[in-house]
């Protein structure tokens, strides 16, 4: 599979990744939190400006014929890659946290109290504080899955608690955590959503860079996701839903092009995906997003999900000769996606960080918006590196070679030794 | 700009020994910061005695610089006076904001000026001001009178 | 003053204006709905994803460091460019449109049942529609200035009828009008506004892009505007509020960034700007908004201001004499920004502006997103003609005679003498 | 393609002069149709007497294209079974949205084919459906037994 795969050929398209910092060369082991971007996207957008900007859907010359084929285009898109039937199911939102808060806000018109929204203990911040506040709006209560030792989500501990029930309305899950690297059987929760009458929203942020993504093979009624994390532009994101949910959903923002009649007296509203978006949309960030699918469509998500797996187990073997070093979620790469956190004995995360970068290796340290998930675990925050379709096994030897070097330089080994291990 | 000189000796000193660490009575008020971006989270206690600062206490959470800039920070406004401890305060934070331009003097600041160098690395520049803030936020309300968190 | 303004070595600088549309050069008067982009502000977004691109704030190391240092930039320079005394009261969002929304949900917060918003009847949808979702979630009631018969508002009418008034809380009024081109007197609405203690809020979409700014001068006490019509990218607004008012207000979307501390069991938030920034901001775009504030204020807001008006004055003089041509608003380039809205007698403006098209002149045709205003002027649509910084007289001159070839078209007047007038 | 071949000389007739325009009584359903880009409006009835369309009237603000292509679908229909208009519509529809690759029987379409040229811009697309998608809502509301509208 990793034969096929000429990562040599794709760091090329990343102008970015021949980058030096200081004597050393770039290596990003943070595309859970950003990718880079190829030059196709880049030239795409910029072609876009140049010489095909208008306004969609209400310019009709030629220049708005243009822009909105451009940017419908990238919706239709955008619907095929992630397998909906229909390009009206793909609404275009800034990011991945307006598209669950877009969730939040609709879904939450249905909730009263004594209702239930079931989230989990991993999730992003995103997945947390929307539902949080449309609780607080309609008075319903906010629960959540827990997770087993070994960092998977705890579905027997539900099914005991009986915390998907008759009072259930909404399941909000992430498909792959951003902190632990879990795959979570989505189509299960689904499946025991489904059961109780309850909708079943993914956030998909994480997953669809890394994974084939078919909304049927999920199971779920609504997915989120953002175009920064998949080679795509920032401004952004994707809240795909079946057509019969959103045609029940009532408005969330207001303004231009997602009216059908405005009346100083009340307004009716356009159908989906209109009803959703409200304003000038992000008509270059679709057409850069556009490009993206097609850049990894191209390499294909199967084998891009090869690689990640490969270079992930190939990191976790690495990182366990790290003196000091544990890994929070699974130490081994199966249902597991290419983010490792981690925590080096009695070095904070900001100086791990810190040493990292002055080698060049780029890495997070800190809670990664997922603050419950880090009290859970009981550290107050972490490191993390993850790797991405650029990535190659040099430069996980840089960053296992980095590691040993902090930790010998924090414990004072380095001073009096002179040497690392 | 090396990370060696961000990581002086006497920081990672204080890092490993820190000094004036654990809560201690008696006080006059406690504080608890945070740092959202990180999580590092600091309590810190000051008791005043006729204008002089007779304890800095705390319990502290964070990186190396955080925890080394709070105890060189204990260190030097213990026995001094309110006033002079807002002083200090004053003049790190221009020197720590001064992306490097702005140098401290020795006399006053002991160990402090170890601290130079994180200037120069924007990111880490709320680390080495949470005790420091904390530490004033607590003076201001000893002055104001202000004896419980509100 | 136009002597100086040398609109040739501007117009080099965009090059989409190069175009061709069929045989005819591209003669693009749509700015009010979108403005072209110069080469600097597309640029800056290839160099930012190319050599600096990060995720911002989490990210620490050095790409994260150059990325911040880009965004916060962007954010002290929308600060000076419209006079606020702090960046932290720039809050970014995706365009005006949600920044109205962000207006609306977090004043929307104190409203109840007896008070009373007031905006007007010339409003763009997006200043509308969001204020009517949150008076029906409040119980709130929405009322509004009429225009007088030369379209500019209805002050007296409005002081005679108590408009605002000790129930007032909110007043939210677009500076310009981009329908009529009406600049409205907001200093002295805001004034009415804050001698009965409501908040003003001000829509600058057409203002800031075409008048000099400053909030203070305004005497509002928020201001929306958007990217995308100042030469920007799109996926990017800002909502501006004195930082008073911001601290006092709740959140708006929930998610990452937005936080101080999250427990599965409740959150606290972030102080302004951060807390109404949920998720990955629209980075790329903040450079790109960066970049085109330098490229306008290079040429100056005062010098754009004046080509502008000395364009609109030549264009209202020569669309003066084409047959059964009517403008909407006034008629005079007397407190008036760039958009001239007009009908041609018998002729549908989806017509009009096909035949336009047909001759590269880009127009709009349609209710521009303010339909009570359009039934206000008892038309059911228009056409709207709009300038910008990088139009010529000669742009002007092919507008009058493709009008005039148009109404000659649909009389029939073409056929029968082969000649327009 | 041309403005002109958007704008044949038929069209522009129909524009002028429509045919079966002004709302008439008897009608078994009437509906109302907007187009929400730009504000168009059409109200449309229909008449149904033994399963033949004995009338369709309306009354319509609205571009060229929308108006004209009303006042066609009206003199095609009218007279016909039900079944046979709804075909009609897929055809007109299938044509319309074929991006100039679909082309009508002239036979069955007679003045209809005049709007071969509007699937070349498909921003007129919505204009040209407008009153046949208004006729296809009516008369399957008919059909269904509903007498009013919604
Ligand atoms: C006066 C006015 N307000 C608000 C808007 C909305 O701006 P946006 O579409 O970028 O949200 C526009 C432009 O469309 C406008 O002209
Ligand atoms: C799992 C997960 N959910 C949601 C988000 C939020 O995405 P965005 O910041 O683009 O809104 C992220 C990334 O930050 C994430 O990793």
């Amino acid at each position: 599979m990793s034969d096929l795969y000429d990562v040599e050929a794709v760091r090329r398209e990343f102008p970015i990744l021949a980058r030096q910092i200081g004597a050393y060369p770039l290596t990003y082991l943070d595309s859970a939190n950003t990718s880079q971007k190829p030059q196709a996207v880049v030239d795409a957008i910029a072609d876009h400006y140049l010489s095909h900007n208008a306004n969609v859907a209400r310019a009709m010359h030629v220049l708005g014929a243009e822009a909105t084929a451009a940017f419908e285009g990238a919706r239709t898109a955008v619907a095929d890659f992630i397998g909906a039937s229909r390009s009206e199911e793909v609404v275009f939102t800034k990011n991945a946290s307006e598209a669950l808060n877009l969730a939040a806000h609709t879904l939450g018109s249905r909730l009263g109290p004594g209702d239930e929204v079931v989230v989990s203990v991993m999730e992003h911040h995103s997945n947390i504080v929307p539902w949080q506040l449309a609780c607080e709006r309609t008075g319903a209560t906010l629960r959540w899955f827990d997770i087993t030792d070994e960092g998977r989500l705890d579905i027997e501990g539900a099914v005991r608690d009986g915390l998907i029930n008759s009072r259930t309305k909404v399941v909000s899950l992430t498909w792959v955590s951003n902190v632990l690297g879990t795959v979570n059987p989505v189509a299960q929760v689904a499946a025991m959503a489904h059961s109780v009458g309850a909708v079943m929203v993914v956030d998909g942020s994480q997953g669809v860079p890394q994974l084939p993504t078919d909304v049927a093979d999920l199971g779920c009624d609504m997915l989120a996701f953002t175009g920064h994390k998949i080679c795509g532009p920032t401004g952004i994101g994707v809240l795909w839903g079946s057509y019969d949910l959103l045609e029940s959903l009532p408005p969330f923002l207001g303004g231009g092009e997602m009216i059908e009649v405005v009346r100083m007296t009340g307004s009716t509203y356009a159908p989906p995906p209109y009803r959703f978006e409200a304003g000038t949309q992000p008509i270059a960030q679709a057409v850069g997003l556009h490009a993206a699918i097609r850049y990894v469509s191209a390499l294909g998500m199967d084998q891009i999900a090869a690689h990640e797996h490969d270079l992930t187990a190939y990191a976790l073997e690495g990182m366990s000769h790290v003196r000091g070093l544990r890994i929070l979620g699974p130490t081994e790469a199966v249902d597991r996606g290419g983010a490792i956190s981690f925590t080096l004995d009695g070095v904070h995360p900001h100086d791990v960080m810190q040493l990292l970068d002055s080698r060049g290796v780029a890495i997070r340290g800190g809670h990664h918006c997922a603050r419950p998930l880090h009290d859970r675990l009981g550290v107050q925050s972490s490191c993390r590196a993850s790797v991405y379709l650029y990535t190659t096994h040099d430069e996980i030897d840089r960053l296992v070679e980095a590691l040993d070097y902090t930790g010998a330089f924090f414990s004072g080994r380095l001073a009096t030794t002179g040497g690392v291990r | 700009m090396s990370v060696e000189q961000l990581y002086q000796e006497i920081i990672l000193d204080h890092y490993r020994v820190k000094r004036n660490a654990g809560l201690r009575d008696p006080y006059d008020v406690e504080v608890h910061h945070v740092n959202p971006s990180c999580g590092d989270e600091l309590t810190l206690r000051v008791d005043v005695v006729d204008g002089t600062i007779s304890d800095v206490s705390y319990d502290a959470q964070g990186c190396s610089i955080s925890q080394a800039s709070t105890s060189v920070m204990s260190d030097l406004v213990i026995g001094g006076s309110s006033e002079h401890a807002l002083e200090l305060f004053d003049g790190f934070q221009r020197m720590i904001q001064g992306q490097g331009k702005v140098s401290l003097d020795e006399e006053t600041y002991g160990d402090a000026v170890a601290f130079e160098g994180v200037a120069q690395f924007p990111a880490r520049v709320k680390c080495a001001m949470l005790g420091w803030s904390a530490m004033r936020d607590a003076l201001l309300r000893v002055q104001a009178g202000v004896k419980e968190e509100s």
